[in-house]
Formats: C-alpha cells, sequence, structure tokens
C-alpha cells in the first residue's frame, strides 16, 4: 500500500498514455489517427512531467493567503516541471496542428488517407 | 565586441518584424533578412577572430539577470565560436543561394530560414538542457517548414515521415530531462555533469534516454530512414543545411552532452559511429539519386566525427585536430555538392554529364568529392593518418578495418558519380546557371583550399616545400587559358628545374643510388615524356595542373622521409594519375577500376603504416625496420598497396584497359614512368623490413610466384591482343612480373636484376609506347590488324619499335640481355628452378608478341588507306631518339649503371655480386662482356646489312590484292587478314591460361556487394511508421546492448 | 486518501478513452476520446496541484487542438464528397 | 498480426525501459535546491506570486521566448503550406450556422476575450497568464468563425498583433542587457508592491505580450486551416 500514492498513480497512468499513443501511432492506418496517436504520447509525457514535481500533502506554487511567504519551500509543490510542461504542451499543439496540416495536404494530392500509400521515396 | 545574446535578440527581432513586410516589396524583407544574418555571422566570426588571436577566455552570459543553474545561460568558447561560426556562415550562404526562392515563396519561408538559424545558434551556446530541447524544437520544426518549400509530393510525404520521427525522438528527450531533473534537481548542464546521475540506477536510465535522443537526432544508420528521405527530397538549397547546419549543431550537442554520460558512453558511441559509417556507405554504393548519395555520405561522415569523439580521450591533444579537420571538410565539400546539385537540378546522377559543358564546375566537384574521400591535399587527409594511427596504436585494429573498408565504399561510390559526369554523350542541354547560386560554390571551394592549406600548416607533418608543386598547379590553373607550347614548355622547365634540384643537388652528393636511380627515372623521364605533348594544338585545358601534381607526386615518394610523407606522395600521384586516365575518350570506366584498385591497394598500405606506428611509435620510414611483432602484417598490407600500383598478378586487371583508353603521351608516361613507383616502394620496404628476420621468408616466396605467374598470364595475354596499346600494356603486366620475381629473390644479383630492369623497362616500354602513339596519331587505329607496311612510311617508327622489341625480348646485343643474363644467374644461385622455368617460359612468348608488333604493324603489304601517310611528328621522334641513346648506351656499356648498382646493393646483400673486371662481368656461373658482344654484332650486322642491301635490288613486288580469291565479299573482311587473331592456334593449346578468371572473381565480388546493398537497403520501406518503429527499436536494443538486460 | 481515489478513477477513464482514441473505428469518436483524455488529464493536474498546466491543458488540449482536428477532418470530408 | 505483435513486443521492451526509469521514484519529498531556493526567493527576486510565473517568465525566460517562437513558426509554415488564393472564395454561398450558436457566440465571445484578458494580465498573481490567456482568446475567435462565418478577421490584423508583440518581448529582453543585468532581466521596473496588479517587474507586460502573441498565433492557425476548407 506504501507505493500506492498520487504520484505513482499518475506517473503509472502518464507512461500508460505515452505507450498507448506510441501503440497508435505505429499501428493505425489512418493518418489522423497517427496524430492524434501523437498527441496521446505527448500528453502522456506531460502527465508523466507533473507528477515527477509533485510533492505529498502540498499546494500549488503560489504564494497567497494560504502559503507562508518565509516558509514558501516547505508548503509549495515543484513549479519547474509545471513550468516546463507549459512549454511542452505549447509546442506540442504547434507540432499537432503542423503535423495535421501536413495531413492535410496530403490527402488532398493523393486522396488517401492510408499511410502505406504515402511511400513515395525508399531505399 | 558585439555580445553573443545579441544573435537571439537580432535574429528573432527580425523574424518578428518580417511579418510587417507582409505585403511590401519582397527585395526590402529579403534585404532584412540577408542583413540579420550577416550580422549573425559577424558577432560569431569576431568572437572566433577573438578566440583565435587574442586568447579571449570562454564567457557565460545570463539571462534574466540571475546566474545559473538559477537561470538559463549560455556560452561563447572557442568550440561554440567555430561551430556557430560554421553555422551562421552556412546560413549567409545559403540565403544568397535560395535568393529565388525566397523571395518566390515570401515572407513566411524567409522567416522560417532564419528562424531555423537561430535555433541553430542557441542550441549550441545553452548550457541548460530544456533550453536545448525548446531550441532543438524550433530548429526542427523551421526544418520541415523549408523541407515544403517546394510542394512536391514527395517532399511532403517526407516532411510527413520527418515529423513523427522527430516528434518521437523529441519525445523520448524530453522523458530523458525531465528524469534527470528529478534524479539531480537541475537543469543546468553543468550541474548535470558533476552530479554523477549514472550511479542511480533510475539516473543512468535517464541519462541513457538523453543519450540517445541525441544520438538519434544524428541519424545514426540504421534509425534514419526519414532523414534520407527528407535529404532526396527537399531543394537541394536545403541539403546543406541540414548536413552542415543541423548535423553540425547535433554533433556539438552531443560533444556537449557526453559528459553528463561519462567515459562509460565513449565505446557506444564509438561503436554507433561505425556502424552509421560502414552501413551508409555500404548502403550508398546502390544509389542513383545524387541528394540520396549525399545524404547517406553526410550520415557516415557523422558517424566518422562520432568515431573521433569517442576516440577524444586516447587521441588526446590531437582531438581538435581531427575533429575539426573531417569536420570542417564534409561541411564544405557537402554544402558545395549539394549546391551544384542545385544548379543542375538532375536527381539522376547519369544525367550529370550535363556539366561536361561546364568544365569548371567539374573541376569544383572534383574538389568537393576529393575532399569528401580524404585525398590529400585536402583537409580531412590529415585528420584520416591521425585517425588511423592513433587507433593503430591503442590496437584498434578492426576499427581500423571498418574505417578503411568503409572509405572504400565511400570511394566506390563518389568516384562513379564522378566518372559519370565525364560521359561523353552528344546533344546535351544547356546548363543555364544563375549567378547566385554560383556564388556560394565558389565561395566554398576557396574555403577549401584555404582550410587545406591551414590544416597542413596545422599538422606539422609536412614542410613548405610540399606546397610548392599545388601552387604551380595552381598557377598553371590559372594560366589555362594559354596554348599549349608555352604550357608545355612551362611544365617542362618546371620538371628539369626540380629534378637539378633533387637529384643533382641532392642525391648525387649524397651518393644516394637508389634515389638517384628512381629519381632519374621519374624525373628525367617526365622531361622526355613531356615532349610530345608539343604536338597537341588548343588549349588542354587542365592537363598541365595534373601533370605536374602527378610528377610532383614521384618526387615526393623519393624524397619522402616519414610513411606520412610517403602516404602523401602516393595518393597525390594516384589521384593525379586518375585524372590524366580518365581524360582518355573511353577512359570512364577503366580509370575508374584504376582508382579503385589503387584505392583499396592505398587502404592496405595505410594499414601497414598503422600496424608500423603501433609498434614503433615512430612514422619514420626508416622505422619500419624495427618492426617485429606485426611485422608479417605490416610487411604483407603495405606490399598489396605496391602490387596494386605494379599490377602484379591478381590485382592487375585494372592496368590493360586503363593503358588502351589514356591519351597516347599519359599511357607513355604511366607505363614507363608511373609504374615503376611501385617497384620503388617494393624496394623501399623490402630494404627496410625484409632484411631482417622478423618478416617470414614465405611473403618474398608467395611474391616470388605471384611474379613469375605474373611474367606468364601477362606475355600469354599480350600475344592475343588485336588493340596495339593492349599488347604493350599486356606486355608491362609480364615485366613487372619479371621484376617482382628479381625483387623477391633477395639477393644481390635478383635485386640487380630488378634495378636494371626497373632502368631498361623504362627505356624500352617509352620507346615503344611512343613509336606506337606516332603510329597511332597517324594512322588514327588501334587495331593491329588495320596496319602493316608502314615500314615504307614510318621507317624511324620502325628503328624505335625494332630496338624496342630487341630490349623487350631481351636479345642481345641490346640492353635487355644484360637483364636477363644476370636473371638466369639470379635464378640458378637462389635455386628458384620452378619459378624460374615459367618465368623463362614466359620470355620465350614474349617473342611471339614482338614479332606480331614489328610483323602485322610494319612489315608486309601497306594498306591502302595508308598510302599516303607521313613519318611521325618530330615531337613523338626526339624522346624516342633519346630513349634510343639511352639504350644503346646501357647496351654497349652497361658497367656505368650495373657496377654503382652492385656497389650500393652490396651494403646490403655483400655475397654473390657481379665481379667486374675491365667491361667483362662475371658471377660464379659465367661471365659477360656487352661491350665485346656489342662489336661482335655490329660487325655482323653490318655484313648482314651490305648483304642485304645488295640484294633488296632483286626482290620483287607482289600485287598488293592478290591474296584474295573468294568470289565473295566477307561480311567482315578483316577476319581474312593473316594478322587479324594471329595466334588463335596457340590459344588451342595455352588457352586456359589466359581464360579471364581473375577478372571474373573480381566482377563477383563488385557485382556482390551491389547486391547485397540493393537487398539491404529494402528495409527503408519509405513508410513513415516503419521509421518509427525503426527508432524505437533503436532505442530497445541500444538499452540491451548497454545493459545487457532490462 | 480522497486524492488517491479520485486519481485512480481519473486514470481508469483516461486509459479507456484513450484506447477508444486510438481503437475506435470511427475517426470523430477517436477525435471526441482524445480530447476528452485531455480534459481528464486537466482535472488529474488540479489534483497534482497544477492549475497552471490544468487551464493550459483544457484550453489547448482538449480545446484547441481537438477544434484543429475537426477542421481539418470536416475539410477531407468534404473533399472526399 | 504478427507485425502488431512484434511492435507490441518493442513497446513491452520501451516500457521495462520506462519502469526502471522510475524503479526508485517514490515522489520527491523535499523541493531541490533550485525549487527550493525559486519557493523562497522568488518572491524577492522576481516579485510574482505565482511561482509558475517567475519561473516562466522571468528564470527561464528564454523558454518562453523560444515557445512563443515555435507558434509563430507553426503559424507561419502552415499559413504559408495551406495559402491559397481567395478569389473564388468570394461567389461561395456560405453556410450559416444555427441561430443558437450565432445568439450563444454573440455573447460568448466577448465574455470569453475579456476572460482570456484577465487571465494573462493577473498571469502572476493568479494561475494562468500568457498561454493560457492566448489560448482563451484564440478560442473565442475561433468560436466566433464558426458562428459568424462572414465576420472575417483578416490574416492581416493577426500578423500585425504578432508581430508588434513579438518584437515587443525582444525588445524587452534587449532593455533587459541596457537597463538592467541580463537579456529578459525582470528588474527593469521596481518589482512594485507584492500581491498588486502592478508588480513583479516586466512580468505583466511580458505575459500581456506573450498572451496577445499567443492568441494571434493558435488564431493564425486555427484560421489558416479553416480557410483552407474553402479550397476547392
Amino acid at each position: 500500500m506504501e507505493n500506492i500514492t498520487l504520484q505513482n498513480i499518475s506517473l503509472a497512468i502518464g507512461i500508460l498514455v505515452i505507450l498507448i499513443g506510441l501503440w497508435g501511432l505505429l499501428t493505425q492506418k489512418n493518418l489522423i489517427k497517427i496524430v492524434i496517436g501523437f498527441a496521446l504520447f505527448d500528453t502522456g509525457i506531460h502527465i508523466v512531467m507533473v507528477s515527477i514535481g509533485y510533492i505529498k500533502n502540498r499546494t500549488a506554487p503560489i504564494i497567497d493567503s494560504a502559503v507562508d511567504m518565509n516558509n514558501a519551500s516547505n508548503l509549495v509543490v515543484d513549479p519547474i516541471p509545471q513550468a516546463l510542461v507549459l512549454t511542452a504542451i505549447v509546442i506540442g499543439l504547434g507540432i499537432t496542428a503542423l503535423m495535421l496540416s501536413y495531413v492535410l495536404k496530403m490527402y488532398q494530392k493523393k486522396k488517401s488517407l492510408d499511410i502505406t500509400n504515402y511511400k513515395d521515396l525508399k531505399w | 565586441m558585439v555580445g553573443p545574446i545579441y544573435i537571439i535578440a537580432i535574429a528573432l527581432g527580425t523574424a518578428f518584424s518580417l511579418g510587417f513586410f507582409k505585403n511590401a516589396n519582397r527585395n526590402i524583407s529579403f534585404s532584412l533578412m540577408f542583413l540579420a544574418m550577416a550580422f549573425l555571422t559577424f558577432i560569431s566570426g569576431q568572437w572566433l577572430y577573438a578566440f583565435l588571436t587574442q586568447q579571449q577566455e570562454t564567457i557565460q552570459i545570463f539571462t534574466a539577470g540571475f546566474k545559473p543553474p538559477f537561470s538559463i545561460s549560455l556560452q561563447m568558447g572557442f568550440h561554440e565560436a567555430v561551430f556557430l561560426t560554421m553555422i551562421n556562415s552556412l546560413g549567409l550562404l545559403s540565403a544568397i543561394y535560395l535568393f529565388d526562392h525566397l523571395r518566390e515563396k515570401g515572407v513566411n519561408m524567409m522567416m522560417v530560414f532564419m528562424l531555423l538559424f537561430m535555433g541553430l545558434n542557441v542550441v549550441v551556446m545553452t548550457r541548460d538542457i530544456f533550453n536545448l530541447f525548446v531550441f532543438l524544437e524550433i530548429s526542427s520544426i523551421a526544418l520541415v517548414g523549408l523541407i515544403i518549400l517546394e510542394k512536391k509530393q514527395d517532399a511532403i510525404s517526407s516532411g510527413f515521415k520527418y515529423l513523427i520521427a522527430s516528434g518521437v525522438i523529441s519525445g523520448i528527450l524530453l522523458i530523458g530531462i525531465v528524469a534527470t531533473y528529478y534524479y539531480s534537481g537541475s537543469l543546468y548542464i553543468n550541474d548535470l555533469i558533476s552530479a554523477n546521475l549514472s550511479l542511480v540506477k533510475g539516473g543512468s536510465v535517464a541519462v541513457f534516454l538523453i543519450m540517445i535522443a541525441v544520438i538519434l537526432e544524428l541519424k545514426p544508420f540504421p534509425a534514419n530512414g526519414w532523414a534520407l528521405d527528407v535529404y532526396q527530397s527537399v531543394n537541394a538549397g536545403i541539403g546543406p543545411i541540414i548536413s552542415g547546419g543541423i548535423a553540425t549543431a547535433s554533433l556539438f550537442i552531443l560533444y556537449k552532452l557526453l559528459p553528463i554520460g561519462g567515459d562509460a558512453w565513449l565505446l557506444p558511441i564509438g561503436i554507433t559511429g561505425v556502424i552509421s559509417f560502414l552501413g551508409s556507405n555500404f548502403l550508398g554504393i546502390k544509389q542513383k539519386s545524387s541528394n540520396r548519395i549525399l545524404a547517406y555520405s553526410s550520415i557516415s561522415q557523422v558517424g566518422l566525427l562520432m568515431i573521433i569523439m569517442s576516440l577524444s580521450t586516447s587521441l588526446g591533444d590531437k582531438f581538435e585536430f581531427v575533429f575539426f579537420s573531417v569536420l570542417i571538410s564534409q561541411y564544405l565539400a557537402k554544402a558545395g555538392l549539394f549546391w551544384i546539385a542545385g544548379i543542375i537540378n538532375k536527381d539522376e546522377i547519369d544525367d550529370w554529364n550535363i556539366l561536361k559543358k561546364s568544365p569548371g564546375l567539374i573541376v569544383l566537384v572534383g574538389i568537393f568529392m576529393f575532399t569528401l574521400l580524404g585525398l590529400p591535399p585536402f583537409p580531412a587527409f590529415y585528420g584520416k593518418w591521425e585517425l588511423i594511427m592513433n587507433l593503430s596504436q591503442s590496437g584498434n585494429f578492426v576499427w581500423v578495418g571498418i574505417i578503411l573498408l568503409g572509405s572504400l565504399f565511400e570511394a566506390i561510390y563518389l568516384l562513379r558519380w564522378f566518372g559519370k559526369i565525364l560521359i561523353k554523350q552528344d546533344n546535351l542541354e544547356d546548363l543555364k546557371i544563375k549567378f547566385h547560386k554560383l556564388i556560394p560554390v565558389i565561395f566554398v571551394s576557396f574555403a577549401i583550399l584555404l582550410f587545406s592549406y591551414l590544416t597542413a600548416k596545422w599538422s606539422g607533418l609536412i614542410g613548405i616545400k610540399y606546397y610548392i608543386p599545388f601552387i604551380i598547379a595552381l598557377l598553371i590553373f590559372a594560366f589555362d587559358f594559354l596554348p599549349v607550347f608555352i604550357k608545355n614548355i612551362a611544365a617542362i622547365s618546371t620538371v628539369a628545374w626540380y629534378s637539378y634540384v633533387l637529384i643533382y643537388q641532392t642525391y648525387i652528393p649524397e651518393n644516394d643510388i637508389l634515389r638517384i636511380v628512381f629519381g632519374s627515372i621519374f624525373l628525367i623521364g617526365a622531361i622526355i615524356m613531356l615532349i610530345p605533348g608539343f604536338t597537341f594544338k588548343g588549349k588542354r585545358q587542365g592537363f598541365y595542373p595534373l601533370v605536374i601534381l602527378m610528377f610532383s607526386g614521384l618526387a615526393g615518394l623519393i624524397e619522402a622521409r616519414t610513411t606520412f610523407q610517403f602516404f602523401f606522395a602516393w595518393e597525390i600521384m594516384t589521384l593525379a594519375s586518375y585524372l590524366l586516365i580518365i581524360r582518355g575518350k573511353n577512359a570512364v570506366k577503366p580509370s575508374f577500376n584504376y582508382i579503385l584498385f589503387s584505392m583499396a591497394g592505398a587502404f592496405t598500405m595505410f594499414a601497414g603504416f598503422g600496424l608500423a606506428f603501433a609498434e614503433t611509435g615512430s612514422i619514420s620510414l626508416n622505422a619500419l625496420a624495427d618492426v617485429l611483432v606485426y611485422a608479417n602484417w605490416a610487411y604483407a598490407l603495405i606490399a598489396i598497396g605496391f602490387l596494386v600500383k605494379i599490377a602484379a598478378f591478381g590485382v592487375h586487371i585494372w592496368l590493360p584497359s586503363s593503358y588502351a583508353e589514356a591519351d597516347d603521351d599519359v599511357t607513355s608516361m604511366i607505363s614507363a614512368i608511373l609504374i615503376k613507383s611501385g617497384v620503388f616502394g617494393l624496394i623501399i620496404l623490402m630494404l627496410s623490413m625484409s632484411l631482417k628476420n622478423a618478416v617470414s621468408p614465405n611473403i618474398p616466396y608467395v611474391l616470388g610466384w605471384i611474379g613469375a605467374i605474373g611474367a606468364l598470364i601477362g606475355n600469354m595475354m599480350a600475344i592475343y591482343q588485336e588493340d596495339v596499346k593492349k599488347l604493350i600494356a599486356y606486355s608491362s603486366i609480364g615485366i613487372m612480373g619479371y621484376i617482382l620475381f628479381a625483387l623477391s629473390m633477395m639477393s644481390h644479383m635478383g635485386w640487380l636484376t630488378a634495378f636494371t630492369y626497373s632502368i631498361v623497362h623504362f627505356l624500352y616500354k617509352g620507346l615503344l609506347f611512343l613509336a606506337i602513339a606516332g603510329v597511332i596519331y597517324r594512322t588514327q587505329t588501334r587495331n593491329i590488324y588495320e596496319m602493316g607496311g608502314l615500314i615504307k612510311r614510318m621507317p624511324l617508327s620502325f628503328i624505335s619499335v625494332l630496338i624496342g622489341i630487341i630490349t623487350l625480348a631481351g636479345m642481345p646485343p641490346l640492353a635487355g640481355f644484360a637483364g636477363k643474363w644476370m636473371f638466369y644467374n639470379a635464378v640458378i644461385m637462389k635455386g628458384w628452378y620452378l619459378q624460374g622455368a615459367i618465368v623463362f617460359f614466359s620470355g620465350i612468348v614474349a617473342f611471339l608478341y614482338c614479332f606480331k608488333l614489328i610483323h602485322n604493324i610494319f612489315l608486309g603489304p601497306l594498306k591502302d588507306n595508308h598510302r599516303k601517310l607521313k613519318e611521325a611528328s618530330i615531337w613523338w621522334l626526339i624522346p624516342q631518339f633519346i630513349l634510343i641513346i639511352g639504350i644503346m648506351v646501357i647496351s654497349v656499356y652497361p658497367k656505368i649503371v650495373v657496377e654503382p648498382i652492385g656497389q650500393y646493393l652490396s651494403m646490403y646483400f655483400p655475397n654473390d655480386g657481379l665481379v667486374w673486371d675491365g667491361t667483362t662481368a662475371s658471377t660464379r656461373l659465367g661471365y659477360w662482356d656487352a661491350t665485346k658482344i656489342m662489336t661482335v654484332f655490329a660487325g655482323m650486322f653490318g655484313v648482314l646489312f651490305i648483304i642485304l642491301y645488295s640484294m633488296s635490288r632483286k626482290t620483287q613486288l607482289v600485287e598488293q590484292f592478290n591474296i584474295v580469291f573468294q568470289g565473295e565479299r566477307p561480311e567482315r573482311p578483316e577476319t581474312t587478314h593473316y594478322a587479324h587473331n594471329m595466334y588463335a592456334p596457340y590459344n588451342k593449346a595455352l588457352g586456359f591460361l589466359t581464360a579471364p578468371f581473375i577478372t571474373s572473381a573480381w566482377k563477383f565480388v563488385y557485382e556482390s556487394i551491389h547486391s547485397i546493398s540493393d537487398q539491404v537497403r529494402k528495409f527503408y520501406t519509405g513508410n513513415g511508421q516503419t521509421y518509427a518503429m525503426h527508432i524505437i527499436i533503436y532505442v530497445v536494443v541500444f538499452y540491451l546492448f548497454i545493459n545487457g538486460g532490462f | 486518501m480522497l486524492s488517491i481515489i479520485l486519481a485512480l478513477f481519473l486514470g481508469i477513464l483516461i486509459l479507456v478513452l484513450a484506447v477508444m482514441a486510438v481503437q475506435n473505428k470511427n475517426i470523430v469518436v477517436a477525435i471526441i476520446a482524445a480530447g476528452a483524455v485531455s480534459l481528464f488529464a486537466s482535472i488529474l493536474y488540479l489534483v497534482l496541484a497544477a492549475p497552471d498546466v490544468a487551464m493550459t491543458e483544457a484550453a489547448i488540449g482538449s480545446g484547441l487542438s481537438t477544434i484543429i482536428f475537426f477542421y481539418v477532418l470536416n475539410k477531407i470530408k468534404r473533399q472526399n464528397g | 498480426m504478427v507485425k502488431n505483435s512484434f511492435i507490441f513486443l518493442v513497446l513491452i521492451g520501451l516500457a521495462a525501459i520506462l519502469l526502471n526509469l522510475f524503479a526508485g521514484f517514490n515522489g520527491s519529498t523535499e523541493l531541490g535546491t533550485i525549487a527550493a531556493h525559486y519557493a523562497s526567493k522568488g518572491i524577492e527576486e522576481v516579485g510574482s506570486a505565482n511561482l509558475v510565473t517567475s519561473v516562466v517568465v522571468s528564470y527561464r525566460g528564454l523558454d518562453t521566448l523560444g515557445e512563443v517562437t515555435i507558434l509563430f513558426l507553426s503559424a507561419a509554415i502552415i499559413g504559408f503550406f495551406l495559402k491559397v488564393d481567395n478569389t473564388d472564395n468570394k461567389n461561395r454561398q456560405l453556410k450559416y450556422t444555427s441561430e443558437i450558436l450565432n445568439t450563444a457566440s454573440q455573447v460568448l465571445v466577448p465574455i470569453m476575450l475579456l476572460f482570456g484578458a484577465y487571465v494573462f494580465i493577473n498571469g502572476h498573481l493568479s494561475p494562468g497568464g500568457g498561454f493560457q490567456g492566448g489560448a482563451i482568446i484564440a478560442s473565442g475567435l475561433v468560436l466566433m468563425f464558426i458562428a459568424q462565418p462572414k465576420k472575417e478577421m483578416g490574416h492581416k490584423m493577426i500578423n500585425i498583433v504578432e508581430s508588434v508583440s513579438g518584437v515587443s518581448f525582444v525588445l524587452l529582453g534587449v532593455a533587459g542587457i541596457l537597463f538592467a543585468s541580463g537579456f529578459l532581466d525582470n528588474k527593469i521596473l521596481s518589482l512594485g508592491k507584492f500581491g498588486t496588479l502592478f508588480s513583479a517587474g516586466i512580468i505583466p507586460i511580458i505575459y500581456i505580450l506573450v498572451g496577445l502573441k499567443v492568441g494571434s498565433e493558435l488564431t493564425g492557425i486555427a484560421l489558416s486551416l479553416k480557410e483552407n476548407q474553402n479550397e476547392a
């Protein structure tokens, strides 16, 4: 029971979402679903990141009336992973949007959403 | 100085503000972007300058007003400055190159272009690992944008593959970064290095993820399919940005983060590099698309750089030298080739012969390719040398083998490509070259030349006098517009001056007979063989620089005191001779064989030198004598290099067609002179190594057999040739067999024979080729059966050939007999009777082709279309006379040559020498007096001549065509000619000896390599998903490899 | 303890939705499921004391990116028809 | 099927690696030195109540600059990629959405825009900030496009907002070098009274710029993808 802590659970969720996302990325033939898989992969990483910064029984890293300013370092969770996640989420959106625009353009050229039809170059 | 932080400010500010200009004149926005790129280059260049000249200290730049680890900091040190200067100047040049594309595509693409370089700059400078991640993402996203600069279908799908693959990689990197943060509490790279994360279990996995992601960013073989597709599909202007910008920055990331992994990571990175280097080069062999070849080559070079990086500790203070010489030459040359590919705008390398119309570009392509191959005098040569020496010294012989093998594969595809450029083809389209695309190409070629000079200076391996030939060659190249006549005079006088300095001023005073003999063959021979050049009309562009380089390489062999200098000169000579041969009309394929064999031979020689260095720790040629433990291997490996050059049996197949297809005067040069470089090398090698007991006597024994068989097969092949140049070429193989055999006897007489043969072969082979060339020049054919009766039209040539073949056949009274006489003495003394018998038999065979030469060309009825032929030009005849004089002098008075050589050899072989008494030379087996023989022969000849001359009045002229009585005109009239297929009957008896099984064997090897390469590359399925899969498999396998389990 | 149960509950939801997003043949359902994963992840972030991340994930992960997915899907469908 | 089971195996391998990665993971109990420094000195040094904000905008401000650059890049690439000439769009019959959505959007959009602005202006005091605010604004604008396709908000406007905010961000960073101790230094302005709107140096300004920039970039991306729908 000791191992079942909040951060362990969320970490496990994160890892599983990563794997599910990769599974989708690697097995689905539909371009849009591949992008979905990638988005899930990203989300999973974000969950892992946030769980790493969590500290049991602490509050959000915002110094307000509930948090004593002088003892803040013993009261709040780690702000750094959260800051990193913020950045990562936005980057992830940028990449997802780019992927989707590629999908759109690929579809316009070949009228197919099946990735196996896009082996234009090989070897 | 302008602070490095302004790089970010300027680049971002410009990119953001370009948004204001979306509807404005695109020239304005382009100028803004260009100015910004120029400023970036200026900032980094200025720092580099400060580091180089002013002992500038490495500085840290803090952002946000806090010190690290609390805030993100950047670092500007010497290495950063080098990398940034490389990246930014590439950006500037790329901007010039892509001028029309960027202008046409508009502001968005300009922003993307700028941001790519901005990202790379920060990636290089930052000391914060997450910041590195963010800016790496910027660069890769920007690249995704540039991929679709042209919205082609294949570019779009390869862009998607790239997105998926780089998405997966950056995901892995991100997990690694966060986990590293968890285990160390910091994102500051210096903290991570000192945190010793590898000690914690999870920490080591975190480090693993970071390192593997960085390695994957380098596109290691085989998890790199997406990158190859991108390379192939993008606009050629983007290629350099990937290989010279992104890959360079990624290498720097590896360099920067390597300390986090610690020394434990050196070996895995080295192995990754080895696999990439060998694998990519291997798969490159089968490629036909120029961009894809460049992609494979880029990846292989990155692999090589990874190897170098993994050796950073053992390379010690040589590391920077090796790393940067390879990195920068690859960076410059690759950019140049990509840009030229863009100018040509043809994907298939078969279409590259469009360049035929722009010889200037061909020269540039050559410079770039030879730079990539690490041939001298280009920078990577020095780096590779140090690398191989170091690897050998640390006992990594397998790695040496792999690197050399990989380099050979690379040579195969790059040189085959180079050959394709030179293939002649009619009605080629015109090449439209936009001026702005040419600027960067020319710029990098100058940068290569400058950097070559700097590396040579930095290396300290060669002295200033090694630059002189290059300067002369460049000078001649600069004055290439002058007519042949002037350039020929210049070339002759240069060589004459040099031989005066070298032989007369240096070696004659030192009485160094070996070097006097070979120096004279090389340089005085050069003067003689250059004389026919006067017959050529026009400009003969590019010929003279190459000739100068070839002879300087030969002279360099004579002068070399270290293995490095020797190898340097060897490669220069090989490269220049390759380029001379390839100038011939149909010489592309033969010259490819030549260079391929030569390079393979050079690489084994290289490995041999490495072995020697591993044992003695010295690169002095004299130190070869101290090699004991590795003696057999080193000896054999080095010898292979020389055997290739003398076309010893087994590696001879390059020779006949190369000789045949080269220009006529080039053939004389290579056959009479160049081939002796191998003999010289063997002598040097044997003098220092064979005489010690460390080398097993079996090796010379085997060499003796190779020589004997070579003599037989060469002569056998010669008799069946219809092509007169091939005939003489095969006879060269035979003679080289004699020489090899003689040398391998390791006795006084054997060596005396070899020396004498070398001189005599030089004389008569030059004579024969010159005379025949004169004939070919007049008759316009090389087929023997199309000649005949030329004695009437070309009597002087006839005399030359007559003297030539008498000497060749070793008949008294001419000098060839001296050689033969000594030869048999040597064989009998050594007791190699069986081999001796083979060689003796092959001597008889030689009579057959000698007869064929003189009879079928000069005797018999004159061909109808040859009735008006003139004697060969005076410029062909003058050198022949000189050579005849040489033959005569040696024939009459061999003592002047043989005695000093004998004295010299007595230092090494004190026993069983010739004893001279007046003009009589004797051994314990017999004696011989050339002068007397000559007198007697001259007397007999005089008598015979008078008799024959007096009878000649009575000869009856035969009607020319009365020999044919058939009623029908034969399908191929030449087959009825008696000279056609002359020795076919012998073929029935001895045909098995001339079956082309050596050729078939090599062909089999070559084709197997190709088909394996073709099969292996099939795992690049072209499916982006599979590529992503490769990445994950790579990660898992790598993990298993490192940890031996989960 | 309550937060652990909540997290477990969210976790199951997230995983089920994730599998749905990957495996469901209907792309519309898949996109919605993926958006829902983000939405529940943002609740998880709240539990993990990360309100900033939660807001971002909700706005970007489940909001905007779902919209973008639908834009693209819509466009593809229209081209098809 | 064989292929999928192989993929499954490989993913199991990856899972094993990730398990090893967190083998000893049981959650932190203490902040690391750097995080502790942020928690205890952050207010003094940066003056923002929201520690995430002080990390994002100040301590790791360069990351944020990079991040808006990424969005900027994506927007530029997508804009270029999906660019179509709108000539035949003019004649196209625009499809009107339902009355309810239309009315709702008229109410909702201003509220969302306001809320977004609120979120980024208060980023240093409460949860939220430039990204979140920007995303909310973008969502609002996108909602507006859905409801009223006719109400075109030109790329031009977006571009200008994007550029102005981006250039100002960089200029503020440079001002840090000139007037304080480094690029993106927060202390160009005084930190003010802790906990008030006008405090924490330039954080509010930067967050406004980030909000505008992210908002315009996201809108730009959405707009590009949407406009492309009109392509025949």
